[in-house]
């Protein structure tokens, strides 16, 4: 199911941006968003060192999951705001999959740079195994790769080329994406019942961190010139945090950090409040923001 | 009777990202071959833990290797260092191996 | 060489609906941890039998857990009495485990 | 699949409900599903142990299958009386969660009250673990949760908030149903090829027990003055035998009960049995009965 | 503490579509029961290997007996003649088994 | 996925040929194919053995993989073929899984016959087992059957009968196959990347061995009368190399065989190669070979 997901929302996006052709919009969003997906992890770590009262590698794997984006979270997004008559760019897709890395870099220097002596001891034996290989592993994603593929496909075939296969997508879209928030959303209550890792404030930073970066990303994406329906996404793809790449990738680079907590936060309570109250909450910013500055 | 060898059997708990790495290892140790099989669900001191298809950051497999003991020891070696930061489990058992004169 | 600890491998065969069942008694008898793996098909005294997705009613799992002697041979205790009434198959071996003072 | 087809009846029930309200059909339908539920594996109990010669344990579980329900069944009768006319009320999806656990109870009781001294000694061990966390168990079978969500936000999504995703559901149902009983109808015949416990007078009794039962259901449901496609369904729930919920739980609480006996049953006769046969038998007689009785 | 006996506990590694053919030969050995195991990927000689759903040609399975030491040993003189010809992997190896006059 | 697809093809085709009823054309086509499959791996094992510098093992494995058929070819270019007005007749589902077994028998004859003697000594080992066994368990093979299955419920099931699932296969089916070609297409990749065993001859005989097969798979479906889509079929049903059924069965008959060599070969190499040029190539020969032939 996930893959028809990514499937059809990469095809769908390189099929608008084949017919709208590249603009100075795309690349200025493009640049938002690897900037975003750097810097929003910094102040992340920094609140949840100090609120969450978290050691400096949980921080820092944390950090690096609101950093990164959520594939569902943005898919529900699009249809949420198609609806509403918002359409975002087509181009949108391909800015969620340039966001996906730059986060764990920034989060996984700020954890190295912050860690403990002993615990940055530890951190040196694994990064033998790290560098280069970690990109490399995180960049060759099965997601993110099929993602891209399905973009570049339908930027190719454009709108003709889509034409026979649409029903497939356009059709059971809706249906296949509710079935999968179901699920999601089994997953999230189940992981938040068993976690006893959760306290108060960072189940508050949970919530905050997403309003907090969603707003900045809603903020910047209005002043680069997006029409609301980008400039929302942007807010939400700030505001989502991963649980697919980021967690393996945390594994693998950061494997001291804590999932429980990781997961608990971005799966358990970001990836719901999302999806209910951040994407109208983007909307709105988004909708107030474009007369005054756009 | 057939001939038998004996040998070291390697189960290596692992989470699934780090599955590549373990490879490396394995090759770098020069031992013949290996085989993965997928973790249902779990339990440890992090509590109960289930494998979800949807996110399947939390996958776990179990790495199984043959192998002859000069080469088990030379792994086991070379992955202690792995062992305390990524919260891995090895276990060596000795079984006899059937012609097993290729590991 | 790394040092080694030896532990008990112990491996559960049982109907999948019984797990949680077995894994409450793990808790009581406090070993640290248990992976569960599906088994795809098998076969007994009952004759061939084959995972299917749809009922799901037969399916049958491994559950693998590393222990000290001590819990288990508490462990094999206090399952024994489900072993007949329920058919499960219970086997115990030795293996190294290495860096394993936490089991 | 089998999500996707307790998903979308579950959703179709709850949006039919939001729309034509509670009533007291409702509700008697209901009691006479709970009744049902409770009272039919009796007289299984006694045939199978008379007829079918088998001892307490294996017809106390045997019983249970007959007493509740199957869930394909089900949905493959409300298509079917659906294309005939003969739409069943929505409600009937949550009188089918009713009616599939109370049979699992009355099968134990019998199994235990019945068993020699002997079985009963063993029955005593596993009583251990039993009681209040068997329910638990039972009650918490992913189906059946999957079902009753469904059917709740079916209910509070309504009409309105169905027509987004229902291109998904009205489209795709009968390919799929049709798909998943290509597949059943494969398991069920490599089920009873392979077995070697079933004797004719065992065989007799799976094709004669739902026709028993389904009757008894379709009369209750007739007086108790549902309309014939509801009085319809009631008596195919009635004749329908569990093949998922009940085996998993008698596998928990009567395991010396042989697998291969309940499964070959309930799966390999009595659930092709019901789909060729058992769905038209009911429809009839409950046209038949409507216009004597409703 | 509750009895056990010494049993075997026999592992083939093998390409799913052998399967049916050796469970031909444990039931001549009359050995009284087995599990499979779906091996998600692995490495050999041959180079690396994954398991697609696709095409499946290239499934591996472990098949999993508990056996007493004559009927093991029966078993591995039978099966001898694949071992070389398909490529098998056989490890026995001694374990414990809980109340298992049985097998 | 693939179970839906090989559903609906063999729906569709026994739809078509209860419409159409059996003729003439169905028979020749069908010993044509059969034929095809026998004596086409004779010509491949001889072009492996002096072109490709393969063993006679290795030889009549791969020369088994290109005299069958590949399922998911066979329904690509229906699909294309039916887009170009040139739509097959529907029996050539029965051509296919007729098509799927012979090559296997032809393949095996040749790898003893010329296998040197050491060679030799070890297939007689694994020969106990072989024979009828090896025929049953290809030809129970689940995909043959299903396909068989789903030809026969549509020939019986009739137009009438398939009206109400149409909309699942009608509408949802190029959306399916683009995701399995797709899904297809990473695995050939993979594959090909990660194989050292393919040598240039044997790369080059990959491309080749398709065109010789299916331009004589084209020619003897012109001649023998079939219309142009039915002979372009029949052509790409030639050139397709099996990467399901025959692997398998070789893995059991000829262990020896490497499975490096033939699942890059069909896999690899000759599936994309026969999507894209294949199909196109064959139903212009078949259009160019119509009026001259025909
Ligand atoms: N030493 C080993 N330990 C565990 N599994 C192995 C070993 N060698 C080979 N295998 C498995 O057997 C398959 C075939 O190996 P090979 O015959 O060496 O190509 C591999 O893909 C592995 O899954
Ligand atoms: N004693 C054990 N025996 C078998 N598996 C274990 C054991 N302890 C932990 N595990 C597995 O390792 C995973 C992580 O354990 P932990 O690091 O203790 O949280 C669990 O989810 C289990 O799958
Ligand atoms: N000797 C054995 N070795 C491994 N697995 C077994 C053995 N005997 C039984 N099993 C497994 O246990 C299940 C039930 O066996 P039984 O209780 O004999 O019908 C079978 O389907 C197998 O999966
Ligand atoms: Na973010
Ligand atoms: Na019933
Ligand atoms: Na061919």
């Amino acid at each position: 199911m996930s893959i028809y997901l990514m499937a059809a929302i990469g095809l769908k996006g390189g099929v608008e941006v084949a017919s709208t052709g590249f603009s100075t919009e795309l690349a200025s969003a493009a640049i938002a968003g690897i900037t975003l997906g750097f810097t929003l992890p910094i102040l992340a770590f920094f609140m949840l060192r100090s609120i969450g009262k978290l050691g400096a590698i949980d921080s820092g794997a944390v950090a690096a999951h609101y950093g990164s984006v959520s594939v569902v979270t943005f898919v529900t997004a699009i249809e949420l705001l198609s609806n509403q008559g918002m359409q975002p760019d087509g181009f949108m897709v391909g800015v969620m999959a340039l966001m996906e890395t730059p986060a764990i870099i920034t989060g996984l220097l700020l954890a190295r740079a912050y860690a403990k002596k002993t615990e940055a001891e530890k951190g040196t034996v694994d990064q033998s195994g790290n560098g280069s290989n970690l990109l490399h592993e995180v960049l060759t994603n099965g997601s993110v790769i099929l993602l891209l593929g399905a973009f570049a496909i339908g930027m190719v075939a454009g709108e003709a080329g889509f034409e026979p296969i649409k029903p497939l997508f356009a059709i059971g879209f809706n249906g296949v994406l509710c079935l999968f928030l179901l699920d999601m959303g089994l997953i999230a209550a189940r992981r938040l019942l068993q976690t006893k890792k959760i306290t108060i404030p960072l189940a508050s930073l949970a919530v905050l961190l997403p309003i907090i970066n969603g707003s900045i990303g809603t903020l910047v994406g209005t002043m680069i010139g997006l029409d609301p329906g980008s400039a929302a996404i942007l807010g939400v793809l700030s505001a989502s945090a991963s649980y697919i790449a980021v967690p393996a990738a945390m594994r693998l680079a950061l494997p001291q950090a804590d999932p429980g907590i990781y997961l608990s936060m971005s799966l358990g309570i970001t990836f719901p409040f999302n999806i209910i109250f951040g994407i109208p909450l983007f909307a709105a910013q988004a909708n107030f923001l474009a007369p005054i500055l756009g | 009777m057939v001939a038998t060898v004996q040998r070291k059997r390697i189960e290596i708990l692992v989470d699934t990202p780090l599955v590549p790495r373990i490879i490396r290892l394995i090759k770098e140790v020069d031992i013949s071959g290996w085989s993965v099989i997928k973790i249902a669900s779990g339990g440890g001191r992090d509590g109960r833990w289930d494998h979800d298809e949807v996110t399947g950051a939390a996958a776990k497999s179990i790495i199984l290797m043959i192998a002859n003991e000069v080469k088990a020891s030379l792994f086991a070696d070379r992955i202690a260092p792995l062992l305390e930061s990524h919260g891995l489990l090895i276990t060596i058992g000795n079984v006899e191996v059937v012609r097993g004169d290729r590991f």
